[in-house]
């Protein structure tokens, strides 16, 4: 699926990546002495925890592209009732978290294949435009039943790691930093071997490119569709749960889907149908985010600045590549 | 083709049910008003070459779609009629448990996974296969039968040139070790020389005892390399038979394939 | 395609398009009747065009001149549908430069190449499934027209007169292709045959200096390819509109065309009358095959 | 349609249409698909709607409704923008919202806050929010489809942003007044309108004002549809390359819908900054939901019609507000919860409240429509005409005994043979 030419991108734009964090560091190193670099670490590290999180969200999206071709707008809503029905099952039935984890991701695996068995398996064949509408009223349908079933205000969901940290010199590391990027590698490292080694995965991408012919060469074109709105879900469960611990110290509230529409960038800087680039353009935007938020105080900018950096870093981009860093533009040969 | 898989398992069935394919007064309509087929009775036998032959809008393809289990994506459905494949009801079978089965397809228009390698297009044809070892060897095995695919195994199929492409399509068809390989319009669109070369490989498939259901345009390329031919017009079995009476038969081809003048009938014969 | 229609339209190409075609013709005096009346001709030289690494044409010339039928035959993949892709300014050539009437073409988008009256057809149709015929080919009228935005908005008198004027023309154009009992449909449900012939009605009715044909009879049984034929013939005849035709039937093109060019790897392998480009051993050898009568 | 003219010229030009003279149908035919409301039955039912409308306020001297019938009819203007851009041009867009705000912004400062009259400041609006689209317009040219939603989405990022930070203009998070607005046109004031003796409230007089929008939109968006740019724009839509192949210049159309579109949206948006008057900064989720409201309202109404977003729009503002006034049927127990469907009622919580309940069946709405009924109410209408209204019920049957690979498209585009 890549060619050497996508390659030659990933690693210009690792490089690129790393060239620019460089010179910000010395930037920073020149402005403010040793406590620039610390400030510029801490940072980083609340960047690359961030963009983690925004990987996490969107490769949700991509394992749902990938295999459908559908563009899935209600993988927030999934983050959001991921997260309750975690809380529900940690907090509310007080089972120990392992448990509850895995209540919580077999149950929306399971809702997964229930959206998709009931809703999307029928918008196959119809338009892609009818298709991501149908996510559009999904988005709205999961919200309200989880804003209804969950009404009261004030749920906190508790996580063993949710408070300790680690404190290497100046620089402090939370230990959810540490979960959010180690899920986010652990994820992507999963979704390569699943879509590029494994027959299920080869059948998912076949059935994306041509859903008739793949199911005429025997793929089971319903398992592959069921399997990556339950893999999406669950991906959407985890990245849920570390975004509530991380940024309201578990306070639930509704807005928790909201995050995922700043993922959105994330996912189409990278390319929609590829897992490098969702993982690259996730760092990319967390990284950004937060570094602006670091720096970047000037009163003209205004209040909250940050929210509309990554759709600011998106737009030129788009404009340079419009298939997003490393998506696939179609092959076309007549 | 080798035959390297489950054949021997299916000859016993086979011998029981010698016909691969068998379907009776079967109706067909698209968006359950556009009557595609109405009432076509067909016989395949096993290890035969049989053809379809017709106009356009004749049945052809809705036929291959319906063997195939494939109605379904376009809004089409088998309204009356039975469907048998080696003695089995297969009308309300999905395409992937049809495959299991033992058939193999090339669709019209080739329609190869363009974005995937060649080597990729031929793993998606052997999902269904359980032995890998198996699938490993019948991979090789084809590589050196068509040698233009293994020199690009791992190039993007999309580039390919259209008489490779099609080639691609049957390889990948053959990935599934069919007892039955069905192929629509396989000449479609190529060079006069290069169809032939793709017929040349219909009938090695054909020599190595695989079923052969072939729908063609180009009459004169299926009736040589058929057994047996099927003429649809209108939806129906208009004519029927042994290839070469049809082949002798000027006046039916005329009436059935067109070509008012005989001009044209001599450019079907030749091209 | 039912029968009924064949026959209908087999009527009206062998009957009376002599005498339609010809009376269309004189409707377009004035500022249109120039480049109407008179093909172009077409100066291919030295275009080259590659992709992704892999060369598709490879400094291809020849000239087509105005009026002429001029045939294209190759193998799949030889670079036929690139060519006519580098001509209608899909494709930007890596090399070469393209003239019709000598005006240059490379570098020009689609919509420039197409102002010049430069129309076509596509191997696989690209018509708008969605509009009904008539609007389909009132969207080949649509560089002859010039309602904008405004005009639209506002409707009575410009917008409505030229909107009349042209729906009339194409009503002829749809008669002529034996479409009028189609015309309100949707090209989306009619049999393969018809949309073919309503994209080549789609390039007729733009009144073009060059006609650009990507295989017009691919899938057509032996009857729908005589009348395509017949049809062609007196388009070219009666119109004087030059014609490029890539085509597989090779007894189609040698029957149809004045001069045809052969076309292998991306490269001329010979240009000439049909006799010639059909006995010439390197076409023989790698398109037609051996046995080829 | 009469065109005398035509046929006459046509003669003079063509020398002998002795076929075109002798019989006229089959010229009338040609013409027929270009009438501003083909058939009968669409003129005696655009003019029973359009009377309707206007002796409503007079009749019905219901405040309440009447104020409801004002935001229905600043959401048909903008949806009948939002149509040209999704249903015509086929960009679909998640930025409408914005435009809204754009122009309701517009309508605060140049409306209210400089005190200019309507006719200055109500044009401006459109213009601010053309120059929007035609900011935006560009990226839908080199961004195609997935990836254009999320561009759009931007918009309401930035225009959430700006709202909230500028606050010299919009007031900032403490919102800005829209109720000093002039609403007069000659010697028309929409704040105060008196007709033939009759005294009109504010509220119906803004209805008059949304109404008018309305039916000029609906006017322009018809004759552009049936003209030479609505053509091209529907031929960018299904192959914008067949479309530059013809001298469709997509750029130019896309563009010129991303304007024409957000135009409306931003004029609909003034009038609506009007009726609420006062304007707060909202979060880009809710604008977001505003804007999959939109989407709801063509969807259900009829993609690529132009009265199907009015439809749209009415059913869409009616809904919520009739649930709201209606509550108590709502108002049964749902075992599972113990909890009420819906209730407005703190003491009994229900499972919605009237609010929450109205977005949830927006949804719901939205789903159904896209799979049983994909061409939305025109659908309906266009069926019963064709005399099959029992599609739907086909459908759904189908649906329920799992037909699940189902085209949308006719059958016939596919296979041939």
């Amino acid at each position: 699926m890549t060619g050497p030419s996508t390659k030659a991108r990933q690693i210009a734009v690792a490089l690129w990546l790393l060239v620019s964090l460089f010179v910000l560091a010395l930037i920073s190193v020149l402005a403010d002495g040793n406590d620039g670099l610390e400030k510029f670490l801490q940072f980083v590290v609340g960047g690359l925890a961030l963009g983690s999180i925004y990987s996490i969200l969107a490769l949700g999206f991509v394992v749902i592209y990938k295999a459908t071709g559908v563009f899935n707008l209600a993988q927030g809503s999934l983050v959001l009732l991921g997260t309750y029905v975690l809380y529900q099952f940690k907090e509310e039935y007080d089972l120990p978290f392992g448990l509850a984890l895995l209540f919580a991701l077999v149950l929306m695996a399971g809702v997964g294949v229930l959206i998709e068995r009931v809703v999307m398996r029928k918008m196959l064949g119809k338009p892609v435009f009818s298709a991501i509408m149908v996510t559009l009223a999904l988005l709205i349908i999961i919200d309200q039943i989880v804003r209804s079933i969950w009404s009261e205000p004030g749920y906190v969901l508790n996580l063993p790691w949710s408070s300790g940290k680690v404190d290497i010199g100046d620089v402090t590391i939370r230990h959810i930093d540490f979960w959010a990027v180690g899920s986010a590698m652990v994820l992507l490292v999963a979704f390569f071997l699943f879509f590029e080694r494994t027959r299920v995965g080869l059948g998912m991408r076949a059935t994306a490119l041509d859903a008739e012919v793949a199911s005429a060469q025997g793929v089971r074109i319903g398992v592959s569709y069921a399997m990556s709105w339950a893999v999406a879900a669950v991906v959407a469960t985890v990245a849920g749960m570390i975004l509530t611990v991380r940024t309201g110290g578990g306070a639930l509230t509704p807005a928790v889907g909201y995050v995922a529409l700043r993922a959105f960038p994330a996912m189409i800087l990278g390319g929609l149908d590829s897992t490098g680039g969702a993982v690259a353009g996730g760092l990319i935007i967390g990284l950004a985010e937060v570094l602006v938020d670091g720096y970047l105080d000037y009163d003209w900018l205004g209040e909250r600045f940050e929210t509309v950096v990554p759709y600011l870093l998106l737009l030129p981009i788009m404009l340079w590549r419009p298939h997003g860093l490393f998506g696939t533009k179609t092959v076309e040969r007549s | 083709m080798a035959t390297l898989l489950k054949k021997s398992e299916r000859a016993a069935a086979d011998e029981r049910n010698h016909l691969a394919i068998k379907v009776v007064d079967l109706h067909v309509s698209y968006q359950r008003s556009i009557k595609a087929l109405q009432g076509v009775n067909l016989e395949v036998p096993q290890g035969k070459v049989v053809a379809i032959l017709g106009a356009n809008g004749a049945g052809k393809t809705t036929f291959l779609r319906t063997i195939c289990g494939l109605l379904g994506f376009n809004g089409g459905a088998i309204s009356q009629g039975s469907y048998h494949l080696w003695g089995q009801p297969a009308d309300k079978l999905a395409p992937q448990r049809i495959v299991r089965l033992g058939v193999g397809q090339v669709l019209e228009g080739r329609r190869i996974f363009s974005e995937l390698t060649v080597e990729e297009n031929l793993d998606v044809g052997a999902i269904s296969v359980r032995n890998r070892r198996a699938t490993h060897d019948l991979k090789e095995h084809l590589f050196t039968q068509f040698p233009v695919l293994g020199e690009r195994r791992n190039s993007v199929a999309g580039y390919l040139s259209g008489g490779e492409q099609q080639m691609l399509a049957i390889a990948r068809a053959l990935m599934s070790d069919p007892s039955l390989i069905v192929l629509d319009e396989p000449s479609l669109g190529l060079a006069p020389i290069i169809a032939r070369q793709i017929a040349g490989i219909i009938s090695d498939i054909s020599t190595d005892g695989t079923t052969v259901l072939l729908v063609e345009q180009n009459a004169a390329m299926a009736l040589s390399l058929s057994d047996y031919a099927y003429i649809f017009r209108h939806g129906k079995v208009a004519q029927e038979g042994p290839s070469e009476e049809l082949r002798a038969d000027r006046d039916i081809l005329e009436l059935y394939l067109g070509g008012g003048t005989s001009e044209s009938k001599t450019k079907s014969e030749r091209s | 395609m039912s029968s009924s229609t064949a026959h209908k339209s087999s009527s009206a190409v062998e009957g009376g398009p002599s005498g339609r075609v010809a009376r269309a013709a004189p409707s377009h005096e004035g500022a249109a009747s120039d480049s109407f009346s008179r093909g172009g001709s077409l100066k291919i030289s030295n275009v080259s065009f590659s992709v992704g690494g892999i060369t598709i044409l490879d400094d291809v010339s020849f000239e087509v001149k105005a009026g002429e039928l001029f045939g294209i035959i190759g193998p799949n993949g030889a670079g036929k549908s690139s060519l006519f892709n580098c001509i209608s300014g899909i494709y930007l050539p890596t090399e070469g430069q393209i003239h019709l009437s000598d005006k240059p073409i490379v570098g020009r988008r689609p919509t420039a190449v197409a102002k010049l009256g430069v129309a076509r057809t596509f191997q696989n149709l690209a018509l708008f499934n969605n509009l009904n015929v008539s609007d389909n080919l009132m969207l080949g009228r649509h560089r002859l027209m010039r309602t904008g935005y405004l005009t639209a908005a506002l409707w009575f008198g410009r917008a409505r007169r030229e909107e009349v004027k042209h729906r009339l023309e194409c009503a002829e154009i749809i008669e002529l292709l034996g479409l009028s009992e189609v015309a309100k449909l949707p090209v989306g449900v009619l049999p393969y045959g018809a949309q073919k012939r309503v994209e080549l009605g789609r390039a007729l009715v733009s009144e073009p200096n060059l006609l650009l044909l990507d295989e017009p009879v691919a899938g057509m049984n032996d009857d729908e390819t005589e009348q395509m034929s017949n049809l062609l013939r007196n388009v070219s005849q009666q119109l004087g509109i030059t014609i490029v035709l890539v085509e597989h039937d090779v007894h189609m093109v040698q029957q149809l065309a004045d001069r045809v060019c052969a076309i292998n790897f991306g490269q001329v392998v010979v240009v000439g009358s049909p006799a010639e480009v059909v006995t010439h051993p390197t076409v023989i050898e790698a398109y037609l095959g051996a046995d080829w009568s | 349609m009469s065109s005398s003219s035509a046929p006459q010229a046509k003669g003079e030009q063509g020398g002998h249409d002795a076929h075109l003279d002798a019989q006229p149908s089959p010229q009338h035919a040609q013409l027929k698909p270009i009438a501003l409301l083909p058939g009968l039955d669409t003129k005696f039912s655009t003019l029973a709607i359009a009377l309707i409308i206007i002796f409503y306020p007079v009749l019905a001297d219901n405040d309440f409704w009447t104020t409801v019938l004002v935001s229905t009819g600043v959401f048909a203007a903008a949806a009948i923008g939002l149509n040209l851009l999704t249903g015509y041009t086929g960009q679909v867009s998640l930025g409408h919202a914005a435009f809204l705000t754009v122009g309701s912004y517009v309508a605060a400062y140049f409306g209210a806050t400089q005190g200019l009259w309507m006719i200055v400041w109500l044009p401006l609006a459109g213009v601010f929010g053309a120059a929007v689209g035609a900011i935006i317009g560009p990226f839908a040219l080199r961004v195609k489809g997935d990836y254009l939603v999320v561009i759009s989405l931007a918009l309401l990022f930035f225009t959430a942003h700006v709202v909230r930070n500028w606050e010299s203009v919009t007031g900032g998070n403490d919102g800005i007044s829209t109720s000093g607005a002039d609403l007069g046109l000659g010697p028309l004031n929409f704040a105060d309108l008196r007709i033939f003796g009759h005294t009109f409230t504010r509220e119906e007089g803004l209805f008059y004002l949304a109404w008018i929008m309305v039916g000029a939109f609906a006017l322009i968006a018809r004759n552009v549809v049936r003209s030479r740019p609505g053509r091209a724009m529907q031929a960018v839509r299904d192959r914008d390359t067949a479309a530059e192949v013809l001298g469709v210049s997509s750029a130019q159309y896309k563009i010129a819908a991303f304007v024409l579109s957000s135009a409306m949206a931003s004029a609909a948006g003034a009038v609506l900054a009007v009726h609420q008057r006062f304007l707060t900064p909202t979060e880009p989720l809710l604008e977001l939901f505003v804007s999959i409201q939109f989407v709801a309202i063509i969807v259900v109404g009829g993609v690529a019609t132009v009265y199907g977003a009015i439809i749209g729009a009415f059913l869409l503002t009616v809904l919520p507000e009739t649930i709201k006034t209606y509550t108590h049927w709502f108002d049964f127990n749902i075992p599972i919860w113990d909890k009420k469907l819906v209730s407005s009622s703190g003491i009994e919580p229900g499972l919605f409240n009237p609010g929450s309940f109205s977005n949830f069946l927006f949804g719901l709405l939205l789903v159904v429509f896209l799979l049983l009924s994909p061409q939305g109410i025109a659908g309906w209408i266009r069926a019963v005409k064709g005399g099959a209204i029992q599609s739907f019920w086909h459908n759904l049957r189908g649906h329920l005994r799992g037909r699940w690979f189902q085209r949308g498209e006719p059958a016939a585009s596919r296979s041939r043979a």
